[in-house]
């Protein structure tokens, strides 16, 4: 880094100022430089409950509007923008960023590394998520006056099929920013699955086989290989139509022999693994708290690990299934409905193994475990509606109606939102040192519960009565009035509990009680670690003996074959000195990672306005690339 | 941040005076007839509106035989399903109940698993899914086959944001097919063929009480085929999103009796009068 | 010996040969090419098994997937 | 560092990144095997917007022509071969620790990677005044977009052994460095099959 930083010369003073602020552990940048996968892992959470709270909003208005028939509330230009930032949102800005907050907070510490295998590239998907995030968001002020209630969102629904999102149909450029965001996205994720799949194959402890890892590092790495290989298809998808959009290719234009078809067939191949993307580390993440809360071991470890593989590999299979309208033919949707059946396999023997590790325990009835039994059921529902979902003919009446809608909230909302949200709480004490307050814990979940299945248990009624997705309104006399209303209702529930939940938050970082080591007397390797973790997390590589590493370290079998708690074992010894992290070599700060993921949106933005712009943010992402290559990976402390 | 440290206090006094957490304790005592309402309230909601009158796409209220044998299809599928949901969550319930911790120092029996289990839940579940999957791909081949060579023959182009039905079988005087915009007038009793395509982006074409939907998409004809079984007029709607008015391209499907159909065929294959075969469409019987 | 298949291939394709009979030759020829780079040019064929399953898990699944896709829309692969 | 399966962080990284570019380029070709067959109108009047063929054919005897001019292709190809070959020799000298010899590969790859990217732009040049643009129909659209990512990578990959030109000319790669070869090297001949995928079924292979 000689070149850089040499004393005397201005830019060279200026840049090794800001190095320094960046290793001043309270300074602001120390954040922004930072590439400390739990800081990281925060800047996640935080950005993603954001973008939850945005994706919120949205939904609040299109209940609003569907309150009640012939609304008026908004129109349907805003409404169509409306679900499709809606949706968009909830996908790639929330559920998916959430579970890459836990791979980042948790992995490194279950498996007993320092950090992932690139802190660099780390830091760079977290920009890159950030900048695609509010690329995408700033659609919204591209046309007009926001507040008088001109959006200039994407407006084609979140599968944006072909030929809708062309320029004809969709002019300005709501279409083209929601590409672009989505491509940039695709890198962060992308960035993300290959730095993940890395970290856990070569970064364990030493006897951290593979089949002494926590379910949620299988979940992990299932989900990692997903996105390494579903992104490029949409990736390509979305360039392709980037191309008929801002270049007049034809990939999509039925008009010269293009087909639409081709646009749902890589949509849906990227579109289906996608779906276990997002509840896959749900899976995982209540793999982890059930047995913790039964005080038993997970029941059937590896059939839960082998079915979660299986469903990664049978995820590829069942595509055609939100195809099967599109008249693709009687051959290709029966083959297409007894793989989805298929699917249904591997997912019961999940939630049986679940039932299974709290039968018998001793299940201590907190928040986290709540949310987890709330997963277990509410996503039990989805499943089952998603079988109902598989028998073909019958889902001809089915599809594109709300009954979908109601399905895939179960499955996402009940599901995953649920399982992230035990993640919240189960982990917030090893990263804050605090517990979440237990009261208001409860009260978020009751009322999410209640307002969850008042909002999408009426779309099941209402979406057999025949009610399609994505209008904007209804007319009277369809039976559909007094079950969106009840939606509505639960949908302002539900907003009240993330209320409450924010209020704990809050006041529990401020005045939360002392959680110290190891709360929820667990089972892995994180909470053999101080609260709040050290930045070099352990001061000794430990040395893996078991599945369920630190359980084994507090309980021993003892003559008669009772498990007993070891005397004196992991005692809680909650100061941590500050000198075990002398001489450990940990990654240094680094800005290029920032600067790199910069050009992106700069880059995007030149493609839709200007190519001198495109110019700019290459160059940028060049300075970023080039720094980030030659700049010394790690500093002596 | 200022305002979060006025306000927080009080909120925790809030929270402090009610003691949200005793409240949580006496609801939670009382879960199960908790849980037990809330199913029964659903079930009743449930019934109420689905043998409610004003229910013009009530997909379980069919009124032809394709909807028919996919109501029967989602029936056979739905009530194991509906079995299976409550013992799911009867039985977290019972087991969050029946195992609750009852002391802290309480260390249960460490089970790792039991192959014989594993083997039943998997084989179990697979079995009766493939009992599933022998009815629906029967149903399947069944809906799925090609329109009888003397079905009752339609065009149908879907376009933002109407649709256009064009009879080929039918010619006006000047020779051309007649045409009909958002309603359409077929035979009841008899297989109807309706040939979809679109002139713009994609669209469903969908009467829920007849048959289920199957998309008009731009640069294909695609087939699908229904029957009413008895007269009236059915409603229907674009099911894929299509832009702006997506949700008012309706459609109403007339079934008309034999005599009236007839009635109407005269009409508009030149009967005498100049009747032009855009208008025809809102003469309906039935 | 790539030189040579290439020219091989080049001439292939000026003979007048039959289209299966061509494709086959010719598909045949380029995997020999695809795979004396992959192994070894690439070493996979003496570094760790590891890199062998992702790359052959990556190829198989790209050849799968949109075989099946192309089939249902009526395209073909070769 | 020892790892956990005994092999590299990066060259663990650089398999998954092929493996998954894997489905970028199947992708790229599914699109243009899914519309090559609908391309099949006789050029009568050479209006190219509503036929075209990638190569020469006969149809009812009539022989007519295709865009495609397979010899220089051909060539090109070689050159992308060849400089795979180069690629492997920088390795095995840097791996022996001659630093000079690797230096002279490396250009020498570098330099056939850019040489393939001028025949591509020529290629290009040629088409865009016969009049196949990205607009005119499907084939166009199809094979500028498949074409022109694989020429990206290309490019990609020039820029890289340029960099580790630059680099080792400063003297900072040593044998001990061989790796950062080892990995560009990976790209690189992954690119270089890519390229036999696409040289074969787009370009020899008659729709």
């Amino acid at each position: 880094m000689a070149g850089v930083a040499q004393a005397g010369n201005p830019l060279g003073r200026a840049l090794r100022d800001v190095r320094h602020m960046a290793e001043d552990r309270y300074s602001i940048w120390s954040w922004i430089a930072t590439v400390d996968h739990k800081r990281i892992g925060i800047m996640y959470g935080i950005t993603a409950f954001t973008f939850f709270l945005i994706g919120g909003v949205e939904a609040l208005l299109l209940r609003i509007q569907l309150a009640q028939p012939n609304s008026t509330f908004l129109d349907p230009d805003q409404f169509n923008r409306l679900f499709t930032m809606h949706g968009t949102t909830m996908i790639f800005l929330v559920v998916m960023p959430l579970s890459a907050a836990f791979f980042n907070l948790v992995i490194p510490l279950m498996i007993g590394a320092r950090d992932v295998a690139f802190p660099r590239l780390n830091s760079f998907s977290f920009w890159a998520f950030l900048a695609g995030g509010i690329f995408l968001n700033a659609s919204f002020f591209i046309r007009g006056n926001i507040f008088e209630g001109d959006i200039g969102a994407p407006g084609a629904g979140w599968f944006g099929y072909a030929p809708l999102t062309s320029t004809e149909f969709s002019p300005g450029h709501g279409i083209d920013f929601w590409i672009l965001g989505l491509l940039i996205l695709g890198v962060a994720s992308m960035a993300g699955g290959f730095n993940f799949i890395v970290t856990i194959l070569n970064m364990r402890a030493p006897g951290m086989t593979l089949l002494r890892m926590p379910l949620f590092v299988w979940m992990t790495l299932v989900t990692s290989f997903l996105i390494i290989f579903a992104m490029p298809v949409i990736t390509v998808a979305l360039f392709e139509l980037l191309f008929d959009r801002l270049y007049n290719a034809n990939f999509f234009n039925a008009s010269v022999g293009g087909s639409p078809l081709l646009w749902q067939h890589m949509f849906w191949l990227f579109g289906h693994p996608e779906v276990y993307i997002l509840i896959l580390p749900a899976m995982g993440i209540v793999s982890e708290i059930l047995p913790t809360f039964s005080k038993k071991p997970l029941f059937g470890y590896p059939f839960v690990v082998f079915s979660g593989v299986a469903i990664g590999f049978m995820s590829w299979g069942v595509w055609v299934h939100h195809m099967y309208t599109t008249g693709l033919g009687t051959v290709a949707n029966s083959a297409f409905g007894l793989s989805t059946i298929l699917i249904g396999v591997p997912t019961g023997v999940k939630i049986f193994n679940w039932l299974a590790t709290m039968w018998g325990g001793s299940i201590s009835i907190k928040t986290p475990l709540l949310m987890c039994a709330g997963f277990v059921t509410m996503f039990t529902i989805g499943g089952l509606s998603g079988v109902l979902h598989t028998m073909v003919p019958s889902d001809f009446q089915q599809q594109d109606t709300y009954f979908v809608v109601a399905h895939f909230h179960y499955v996402l909302f009940g599901g995953s939102i649920f399982a992230l949200f035990a993640g919240v709480y189960y982990w917030f004490p090893k990263f804050t040192g605090k517990l979440l307050g237990e009261g208001l814990g409860q009260l978020h979940f009751w009322l999410m519960l209640i307002g969850f299945n008042l909002t999408f248990f009426p779309m099941h009624i209402s979406g057999l009565l025949g009610m399609p997705r994505r209008i904007y309104t209804y007319q009277e006399g369809f039976g559909f009035d007094t079950l969106n209303m009840m939606s509505t209702v639960g949908g302002f529930i539900i907003a009240a509990s993330m209320l409450v939940f924010i209020t704990n938050f809050i006041s529990s970082l401020r005045n939360g009680e002392k959680s110290g080591r190891d709360p929820w007397d667990a089972r892995t390797l994180e909470w053999s670690l101080p609260s709040p973790v050290p930045n070099y997390n352990f001061k000794e590589v430990p040395v893996v003996e078991a599945r369920d590493a630190f359980w084994y370290t507090k309980y021993r079998e003892n003559e008669e074959g009772v498990v007993v708690r070891i005397e004196g074992a992991a005692a809680d010894d909650e100061e941590d000195d500050g000198e075990g992290g002398h001489g450990i070599h940990l990654p240094s700060p680094s800005y290029f990672p920032l600067i790199a993921a910069a050009g992106l949106p700069i880059i995007a933005t030149g493609l839709i306005y200007d190519p001198a712009l495109v110019a700019v943010g290459v160059a940028t992402t060049m300075i970023g690339v080039f720094g980030w290559a030659i700049e010394p990976p790690t500093e002596r402390r | 941040m200022i305002i979060l440290d006025q306000v927080l206090p009080y909120v925790m006094q809030i929270h402090q005076k009610m003691h949200l957490s005793r409240v949580f304790s006496v609801v939670w005592s009382h879960r199960r007839q908790a849980v037990v309402g809330l199913a029964l309230l659903g079930l009743l909601a449930l019934f109420a509106i689905g043998c409610g009158a004003d229910t013009p796409q009530n997909t379980f209220d069919t009124k032809g035989e394709v909807a028919e044998r996919q109501k029967d299809l989602f029936l056979i599928a739905m009530w194991p399903a509906l079995a299976i949901m409550i013992a799911i969550l009867g039985g977290t319930v019972l087991i969050l109940i029946r195992f609750r911790r009852r002391s802290e120092n309480d260390i249960p029996k460490q089970t790792h698993g039991n192959t014989t289990l594993e083997l039943a839940w998997t084989i179990a579940p697979a079995i009766l899914l493939f009992g599933l999957g022998i009815p629906m791909v029967a149903a399947l081949w069944e809906i799925g086959r090609d329109p009888s060579p003397d079905a009752f023959q339609v065009n149908v182009e879907g376009q933002r944001f109407l649709w256009k039905f064009e009879y080929p079988e039918l010619l006006d005087e000047s020779g051309d097919p007649v045409v009909t915009f958002s309603e359409v007038n077929v035979p009841a009793g008899r297989e109807v063929a309706l040939h979809l395509t679109s002139i713009d982006v994609i669209h469903s074409f969908w009467v829920p009480k007849l048959a289920g939907k199957l998309d008009a998409i731009p640069g294909r004809t695609q087939t699908m085929w229904l029957r009413a079984d008895e007269p009236g007029s059915f409603s229907g709607q674009c099911a894929e999103f299509c832009g702006l008015n997506h949700a008012d391209m309706r459609l109403v499907m007339h079934a008309l009796p034999v005599e009236d159909f007839e009635a109407w065929v005269d009409e508009v294959t030149g009967g005498g009068s100049s009747a032009s075969a855009a208008g025809v469409g809102g003469d309906s019987g039935g | 010996m790539l030189a040579i298949i290439t020219a091989v291939e080049v001439a292939l394709y000026y003979l007048d040969l039959s289209r299966n009979a061509l494709v086959g030759l010719l598909l045949a020829l380029s995997a020999l090419k695809f795979a004396l780079v992959v192994l070894w040019f690439m070493h996979l064929r003496f570094d760790n098994r590891l890199f062998s399953t992702l790359f052959v898990g990556g190829i198989v699944l790209a050849i799968g997937i949109f075989t099946v896709a192309l089939s249902t829309v009526g395209g073909k692969l070769v | 560092m020892a790892t956990s399966t005994g092999v590299d962080n990066r060259k663990l990284f650089m398999w998954l990144f092929l493996a998954s570019e894997c489905l970028f380029f199947g992708s790229l070709i599914a699109a243009y095997l899914l519309y090559r067959g609908q391309h099949g109108v006789p050029c009568m009047d050479g209006d190219l917007s509503t036929c075209v063929f990638p190569t020469d054919r006969t149809i009812n005897g009539v022989e007519y022509e295709g865009i495609f001019d397979i010899p220089f292709t051909s060539v090109s190809a070689f050159v992308l071969l060849m400089s795979s070959v180069s690629m492997v020799l920088a390795l095995a000298a840097i791996q022996r620790g001659n630093v000079r010899a690797m230096r002279i590969w490396l250009f020498t790859t570098a330099a056939l990677g850019a040489l393939f990217v001028g025949g591509q732009a020529f290629e290009f040049t040629e088409f865009y005044r016969e009049g196949l643009t990205l607009e005119t129909n499907l084939f166009g659209t199809t094979f500028y977009v498949l074409t022109g990512f694989h020429g990206a990578h290309v490019t990609i990959g020039v820029l890289v052994l340029f960099s580790l030109l630059i680099w080792s000319s400063r003297g900072k790669i040593q044998a001990k460095d061989s790796l950062n070869i080892e990995l560009a090297g990976l790209y690189w001949h992954f690119v270089d099959i890519v390229w036999i995928v696409i040289f074969t079924l787009i370009y020899l292979i008659q729709p």
